[in-house]
């Protein structure tokens, strides 16, 4: 299988292109998806390939066009539906989680929803209402998949799975990754060219470590790698842990890290409280017992909404140098 | 379109029995939550059975049960669900605001203007496809101020999707006027603002909202573009069982109760026509009451779903 | 001051009346709010009172009216609006985290959002799409106060407080709380006549004991009361804590009793993960310390669309019946 | 209304000078993120100046600053918090696309869609008090295609608000083309569905822009209840700063930058007509660009917001 180095927009655009030409039963729709190709180019040359029915550039009305979505799953086709920043979710939120990850269940398994919304967060100094990851907030709802990739790699592979899976999935592409360039990955950027789909569910071990557990994902497992090598030279051996998923949390394998560590850290570029940080540590707390860690760490946005200034963001949002602060001090604290 | 009027006058009445018989489990907390009943908008719902094809879809609201039963749902498995059986149409996890029949292409919803996004995908689909169906969208006339009937209608007229609007304007979102809160007397004269056909047509008036509904339909199935049908009509009892329904003039509700009953209305139109008996139309009543009072027993034996499968359903199995 | 027994719906109903009399700038706007006096009566009188231009009974149109508020808001005005079940949050939650929760922060502190989002949620056997509590979904977003009352007296002490206060509250009441009878409260229906302002952001201890230390809010309160009693006679002391509001969170109440008891239980009407339960956990252990917990334990919704059948509810939804078997298991563990 | 054709000019020439200063940050990364200048639709935002009093309020968009211009912000505070200064109208918490003045009743969105309700707040609040004052809710022709507009224009029309839309069609929603994706060919003639008057103008001609726009206020001030304005007009530059913009054919990009600069054309009319000199012209010119440069310098030597204050203001203080 011939790999290449690409960058994550090509991924997801050739994961999206092959999936369309495996199946004329997905269809994407979403604003820009067609003529520009996307605003971070990740549905680059769909138009031309399978024409404006199948590549469906629409006017600013996601609440019915996400509906859409769900009613063209209802009706045998698998809907992507781009929603361009996360932080619209709010106009849409309500055909999401009120038909589309509830239907399959409300109608006692008689209807399947192969459905992705796939949508584009993280913090790239775009202020409060174009920043955020919110995948807190769709995991909180039951009945959906929440997917962020984080490698290259993952960006075609979890897309590929997300397509194909009879379940709703919310794939949440981070902008800072979208913009990088192939050769600026830390956890690289070869991707094979053929089609193939990594499973949603399982966390991957991004590096191995044995002082402390840092559990990420999206671009926080990028920034993660860039602390975890700077602190490595000081001695403390981190292990890197990329859920890629939030729905299903892999419990099992951060679960088995910690026992070993002792220590468990959260990054999250998404607020901190009420979402994934204190659910991992608490899932791992019910796995390994209540007293099983000697220390407990959440590094997250401090619940403030984005402010514009970068002086301010750099503040607030985790990344590698905060996150080689926090490791340092967990190291000295035992 | 020639028109059975002994046929339409069983649906209507048919539909009616079937609501009746769910009323009364109401009465005895079988059925807990807001029912909401049909009663007095028969009409509307025989005007979808008389034009619709097996493969054309229909994407209702609350208060679905005649639009379910018009669409070919089986009224046994509808009724279970209404009564949250394991029997019912969605093993009793939807209820009565959430039936969903795949194989009839039927579901609904119980947020108000969420009907018609999701049966735009329906349309698109046919669209997609070349195929000859189309999508019904229901909602009511207070679901028409909510922005997805805008956006619905502006997509589907700007991509000349076959779908067709149909709003049952009854003139209350549960104690809101229409009038008090809607800038337009009608609803159907919105209809420019997307380039497309809007009318409005008495919706207790069985035949009329029949044929009404039929040309919409065949436009829209003719490749014509969306479509808009304002259907008028009351509803006779409370939004939802339980409602106190105070904010209705008495005097409204027993005036209307009289001139706008679509049954009692047909009935004095066949009678006055000869085209039945008295005789022949109690027939059919009676025999209605008794088919459902039949289900109903049916129904109520069966089984409540079993807890130990509460989490069954939320996720598909994994591939 | 007069003190006598109402219920829930007459005590919101009657904090509106009195904040409304007492200022000018408050107006109430929602569905079926003013000619029918709200779905649950919580707005009755208030229309004939006030005239339609205070008390506004609004077409189905939850995004813009939400925004409608936000603009009286900063215009001046105290604006109370009613989404009627928490469950339609999906089609307006753009205005309400986006505006409402983010403008204070936006505009440095320029504009004050004096605005009540008040809603209902809670199970009382209605189905998928009007159930749900959902506190945890606004919690996680920053900017916006989020209150749940448990007794009759705290819904009219919460509501005047949310309205007086310069921040956005989120307000919600519990259906099956709005629905009870004065004489059913365990927590009792004594209120008092005059307008009174219960501190947002204290949590109240509803029942003291040694043993287990419960925590929970709105109708939960009320089931844990209930609970608390049962196995009071098995000799099991269950404290029960009533946070009152979700933001701001009362930790320091929670850790003092956990603390004592070194056993912690959530009970949350609302999905288990991403939201209360396993923040309250956190919370209690960074203040405590990792290893401060003898026993925790998060008894909630289990990430499951709520079904129509009561059968099928009662096996998902915590009542008191469910709350005494956890509490019975924590103390048979140790 | 006796228009002044040299202040038309002047504002039309400042407003831009001041979208060209931040251009400047944009190439030196001072703005990150998104600018969307207003580069080509000057003449509306000297609409809205001429006519607007200062106690109406504009709700506006991601597009937003001669908006703000227009409503009397601080030109100096609104540039610092483009370039996000502690000395910014918002501290620098806010940025380009939120920039709140509750002193000049103006504030923006940057979600689409989002800036009619909030104005509708305001509209409601002047109507309850007995004001004359409006509020003007603007927004692009790709917010037309949103819920809100419809959901706004709903509520403004039943409840006679003193509310005036202000639609700047620009033919485009970043790539998307309004013909693409919308029912009719104008968004005037949807005004119809709400009882109201919808008007259509060249958003280009700053005179006739301006004089449509007075009537337009003048109308809603006097208690005509709510009014939509269509102003056409063309984005000289990509949707953004950064975006590639390939989706617009260049000849068509060069033809509108002639045919519908604003400023152009009112340059060459008042040439024609003798009502100023090339180099009276030349010189507003010459002093809004020099205006306009003192004022970035200025703005690029204030300081950062501090850090330490990245969570102030996230609650108000406790009573
Ligand atoms: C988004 C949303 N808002 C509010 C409700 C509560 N609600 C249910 S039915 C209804 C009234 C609907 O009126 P209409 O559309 O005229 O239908 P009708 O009940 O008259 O058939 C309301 C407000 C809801 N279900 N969804
Ligand atoms: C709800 C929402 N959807 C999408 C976007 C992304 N977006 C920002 S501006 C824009 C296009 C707006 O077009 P239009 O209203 O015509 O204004 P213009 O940019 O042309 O001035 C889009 C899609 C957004 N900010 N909010
Ligand atoms: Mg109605
Ligand atoms: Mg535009």
């Amino acid at each position: 299988m011939t790999v290449r180095k690409i960058n994550a927009s090509q991924a997801v655009a050739e994961s999206l292109m092959q999936e369309m030409a495996r199946d004329e039963s997905v269809v994407l729709l979403g604003e820009d998806v067609g003529r520009s190709g996307g605003v971070f180019g990740s549905s680059r040359d769909l138009l031309e390939r399978f024409g404006p029915m199948r590549v469906r550039d629409t006017p600013i009305s996601e609440m019915s066009f996400t509906g859409m979505g769900v009613g063209m799953a209802m009706a045998g086709l698998r809907p992507v539906v781009e929603i361009m920043f996360v932080d619209f979710m709010g106009v849409c939120l309500e055909q999401i989680y009120n038909a589309m990850a509830k239907i399959p269940y409300m109608s006692g398994g008689r209807v399947k929803m192969p459905m992705v919304i796939k949508t584009a967060g993280g913090n790239i100094g775009s202020a409060a209402q174009h920043s955020q990851c919110l995948w807190g907030t769709f995991a909180h709802l039951p009945g959906m998949h929440v997917v962020a990739p984080a490698s290259v790699r993952d960006h075609k592979g979890l897309m590929a799975a997300a397509i194909r899976s009879d379940n709703p999935v919310v794939f949440i592409e981070h902008k800072g990754l979208l913009l990088k360039k192939a050769k600026d990955f830390l956890t690289g950027s070869e991707v094979p060219e053929d089609a193939f789909v990594t499973p949603i569910g399982k966390a991957e071990v991004a590096r191995k470590g044995n002082d402390i557990t840092l559990v990420t994902l999206s671009a926080g497992v990028e920034y993660a790698m860039e602390a975890a090598a700077e602190v490595a030279a000081e001695g403390i051996d981190a292990e890197v842990i990329d859920l890629r998923s939030i729905v299903p949390l892999d419990t099992e394998t951060v679960a088995a890290s910690a026992a070993r560590t002792g220590r468990l850290l959260v990054v999250d570029e998404d607020y901190l409280s009420f979402g994934l940080s204190a659910e991992v540590v608490v899932r791992v707390l019910e796995k390994l017992g209540p007293t099983a860690l000697r220390q407990i760490r959440r590094h997250a946005v401090p619940d403030v909404p984005i402010p514009a200034a970068l002086s301010l963001e750099e503040a607030l949002v985790p990344g590698p140098a905060s996150i080689a602060r926090v490791l340092r001090e967990m190291a000295a604290a035992s | 379109m020639k028109l059975n009027p002994i046929s339409l006058f069983r649906t209507m009445t048919r539909m009616r029995a079937f609501d009746e018989a769910c009323l009364e489990g109401v009465q005895t907390f079988e059925i807990h939550g807001e029912l909401h009943t049909g009663i007095g908008q028969e009409a509307i719902g025989v005007a979808l059975a008389q034009s619709l094809t097996p493969n054309d879809a229909v994407v209702s609201t609350h208060r679905n049960h005649f639009h379910a039963l018009a669409k070919g749902v089986p009224p046994r498995a509808l009724m279970a669900e209404i009564f949250e059986k394991e029997t019912g149409l969605c093993r009793g996890r939807g209820g009565h605001m959430h039936p969903f029949d795949p194989e009839h292409h039927f579901s609904a919803t119980g947020i108000v203007g969420a009907s018609l996004p999701v049966a735009l995908g329906y349309a698109y689909k046919f669209k997609m496809m070349g195929l000859p169906h189309i999508a019904v969208g229901i909602c009511g006339d207070g679901a028409t101020n909510h922005g997805t009937f805008h956006e619905c209608l502006n997509m589907a007229a700007a991509w000349s999707l076959p779908l067709v609007c149909l709003v049952e304007n009854n003139e209350y979102a549960i104690s809101v006027r229409f009038r008090d809160v809607t800038a337009t007397p009608t609803i159907a004269e919105r209809a420019s603002a997307y380039g497309i056909t809007g009318r409005r047509v008495d919706g207790t008036d069985v035949e009329a909202v029949t044929l009404a509904f039929a040309e919409t339909a065949r436009h829209t199935r003719k490749g014509g573009g969306p479509s808009l049908l304002e259907a008028t009509c009351y509803r006779f009892r409370g939004h939802y069982e339980g409602d106190h329904d105070n904010y209705r003039e008495r005097a409204e509700k027993q005036r209307m109760r009289v001139e706008m009953d679509p049954i009692l209305r047909y009935r004095r139109e066949l009678l006055e026509h000869g085209a039945a008996t008295e005789a022949e139309l109690d027939a059919i009543g009676a025999k209605a009451r008794e088919e459902m009072t039949a289900m109903l027993a049916d129904v109520r034996a069966d089984a409540m779903p079993d807890p130990a499968g509460a989490m069954d359903y939320v996720f598909a199995e994994v591939m």
